[in-house]
């Protein structure tokens, strides 16, 4: 006995998906994020540039549905102008509420923009390692 | 608005909804009832049964079985057939293109015992015949295929599967859902032996359907009650929709050459339009498909959000097979049943007409989906 | 015209048809669609489930799973609750007074292998309970039976019932199409697991009915398709008629009690004047009966023959339960199980009131009935 879909997005969902927010990406970025849905098989791409560990821009691209849109994009407002630690800290379920909650068939969607977020800032300080490691 | 998805819903044509508005509030009776107002009801029943055997030729209004929608329909046909003829043989034939409601029947006899054959079909959604020819044995009681598909439009060759099934095979069924009223169906030419119908794609109101069961087909009823048609589907008859439905079949009947060529050739201008978008194809079989059906799919972008760009930005309701549109997350079966990758499959949008589309609807069409693919395109990271 | 067949069928309320009317023409979305014509749909279809879940007291509108008739309703029920919970138990119970669309599922299951109880209930049509409580045992998986009877009229004890079957048994299933909007139905105080109701016995049209199932219930689907309504009734779902039963449900709560005194008013007067016409009798129970039902037998006449007397001559409609009326030339099931001869169940009469009855109806029906028996039986040799 399975739900069906509660599709139906907030007003806010639709206001990001029709005006995404920080698209595109960078020439230089200092980490970049690229997940794939494993569930319905969407791909989400998020860049960020960073100063003194605060994230000063955030770009995204995702190819994927309205939801996916609008939280990749909910996500660079969330996160810019945070330090990274502090950008760490944004779950996927923050963005969710961010967006005054998504259809339940959909939350895997904000996992996405979240996961995405989280895979730049990994690479960000992977990044960060080299540089340091490396000689000179 | 522009609205692209009478597969999946269509107003009612206001000349029937003149004809059938009296049995709601005036001429309600019970066609069962012994006064008059049940006899005129009775009356109106009949004649709604004729007008649908005439649309599909049927030898006699007698094998018309009205039901309350085409997934009861074709139900009624699957599971009713399977049952009623399984001491002859347990195999049965679907094509991989069918609809849910064929499908998820089937599904369910196969758990509770038969041998279930998908037919595959090519890349363009014709079903492979040679393959159906190999499957078919004695044993094989029913097969059912869709006579048009309504996601990808392809007209299925229906006398060549008639002939190959019954070589050896039982009972056709097929799916006429989104056939009827639009390519011209002759069940005795045919050779069909059942075959679903539905009142709202004919443009009649929702809740009533038909069955229709070739003479000497023997079925099982599948919702026991009040023994109303013929015993198979009981349940006090729904006159105002079936009044309804019989009179959408008389003028489809009447007003399918011209209609169809009308709508045909608004389709033909948009898939025309819409395929000079980069990297835009066609879905489906280019030339054998429904007159009123165009389905496409482009890449690097996905299906749900094409259809929130169109309804919002531009009034234009379609419908899309993509993953992310579906209760389960995976893609329309049908798209991957004619070889379409995932990915491919994610970008998938339909449309399908009716009489209230026009060619003023193409260029705002084609413009919108145009632009609504490179916006989605800027914001894709592929 | 006096119509006084309103369990057979009753004309939608205008104000019903005001509402739902957009449903057909204009507001046609598919309520599974992305788009704001579907999301609009959507919205209507929960709106009407909240108000047929607030007419009889269910503890969430998530309990309502619509389904297109009450027939299906009743499938629903019993067959995907008998399937579901064949594990735990193959013992059936129903009444002796069911519907046929109860009946008849009972039969089939029965066919099935599983074990069938036919509750009798006594000479006013109250079930017996102490035979019901001997039944019940903890193999009883399902038990169903009527609220309110519409051929007799007859109200059951439903809190009693409700206790007697959980004391041991599991589910219990109310077929509460005659009683809905008439008698007050709080399933949860009720303590009723199942309930059936039908959209145009409130007013509403035809097409739609609802199944109330308890949180917690399992019960299996029987028409695989589509997985619409929690996957327990697959179809696109039928909005106008659905949008119709929640208006239609919704002045049902509001009106009950004043609209049924009314029609009891009149009720009351018809059976003070008809049961003057010599050797008639009130057939169910004089007092815990429907407020609108008044149920008659006249010795030595036939039904069939009262009733095309009464509509030929007098413009009346009425029901009758008389075998040469039914499709069996069986008398009904319900008068032969309330103890009445065959001969007796022949000059059965039934009169269901609606809205559109009033008290000036009362001295016209009682003399065209009175002539009526007088004529009839100057023709009876009895
Ligand atoms: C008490 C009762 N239950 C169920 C039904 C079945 O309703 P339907 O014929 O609309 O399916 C009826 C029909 O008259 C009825 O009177
Ligand atoms: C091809 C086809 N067959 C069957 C159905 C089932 O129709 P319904 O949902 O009205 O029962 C549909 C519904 O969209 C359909 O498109
Ligand atoms: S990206 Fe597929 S459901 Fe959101
Ligand atoms: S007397 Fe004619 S059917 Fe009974």
């Amino acid at each position: 006995m399975e739900d069906r879909p509660q599709i139906g997005y907030s007003k806010k969902v639709m206001d990001h998906f029709m005006n995404p927010r920080n698209v595109g990406d960078f020439a230089d970025p200092d980490g970049v994020g690229t997940v794939g849905n494993p569930v319905c098989g969407d791909l989400m791409q998020v860049s960020i540039k960073v100063e003194d560990d605060v994230i000063t821009d955030v770009r995204f691209k995702t190819f994927g549905c309205g939801s996916a849109i609008a939280t990749a994009s909910m996500v660079t407002e969330m996160a810019k102008g945070k330090t990274i630690e502090e950008a760490e800290r944004i779950t996927r379920s923050d963005v969710a509420d961010e967006l005054e909650g998504l259809p339940p068939v959909k939350m895997h969607c904000s996992n996405l923009a979240a996961d995405a977020l989280h895979k730049a800032i990994e690479d960000y300080r992977a990044r960060k390692k080299e540089v340091a490691a490396a000689p000179g | 608005m522009v609205y692209l998805d009478h597969a999946a819903a269509s107003p009612v044509d206001p000349r029937v909804l003149a004809f059938c508005s009296r049995y709601l509030a005036g001429d309600y009776g019970n066609p069962s009832a012994l006064y008059s107002l049940g006899l005129s009801a009775r009356q109106a029943l009949e004649e709604a049964r004729e007008r649908v055997a005439a649309l599909i030729h049927a030898e006699s209004p007698k094998s018309i079985v009205f039901t309350g929608s085409a997934t009861e329909s074709n139900n009624l046909a699957i599971r009713g057939t399977a049952l009623r003829n399984r001491k002859e043989g347990t195999h049965l034939i679907v094509s991989a293109i069918e609809h849910i409601s064929v499908m998820n029947p089937m599904k369910d006899l196969q758990k509770a015992g038969f041998d279930l054959t998908v037919a595959p079909v090519d890349g363009e959604g014709v079903i492979d015949a040679a393959f159906l020819e190999e499957a078919v044995s004695a044993e094989t009681t029913l097969v059912s295929i869709n006579v048009a598909n309504d996601e990808i439009g392809t007209v299925e060759p229906v006398r060549e599967i008639s002939r190959i099934v019954h070589e050896q095979g039982r009972y056709l069924h097929m799916n006429a859902t989104a056939a009827a009223g639009r390519v011209p169906i002759d069940v005795v030419r045919d050779g069909i032996d059942l075959l679903t119908l539905s009142s709202n794609d004919l443009g009649g109101p929702r809740g009533a359907a038909a069955l229709y069961i070739a003479p000497g087909v023997r079925i099982a009823s599948v919702m026991p009650g009040g023994g109303q048609e013929r015993g198979l589907r009981s349940g006090t008859e729904n006159l105002f929709a079936i009044a309804g439905m019989g009179e959408a079949a008389r003028y489809a009947g009447a007003e399918m050459a011209e209609e169809m060529a009308r709508e045909q050739a608004i389709r033909d201008a948009l898939v025309r339009e819409v395929l000079t978008i980069d990297e835009s194809y066609l879905t489906g079989h280019p030339t054998d498909r429904l007159p009123n059906h165009a389905s496409f799919r482009f890449s690097r972008i996905e299906g749900e959000s094409i259809l929130l760009n169109l309804d919002t930005l531009f009034g234009i309701q379609v419908a899309t097979g993509s993953a992310c549109s579906s209760r389960t997350l995976e893609p329309s079966h049908v798209l991957l049943a004619i070889g379409l990758a995932h990915e491919e499959a994610h970008g998938s949008v339909v449309m399908s007409l009716g009489r209230q589309n026009t060619q003023a609807d193409v260029p705002v069409v084609a413009d919108a989906m145009a632009r609504t693919v490179e916006r989605l395109r800027s914001i894709s990271p592929l």
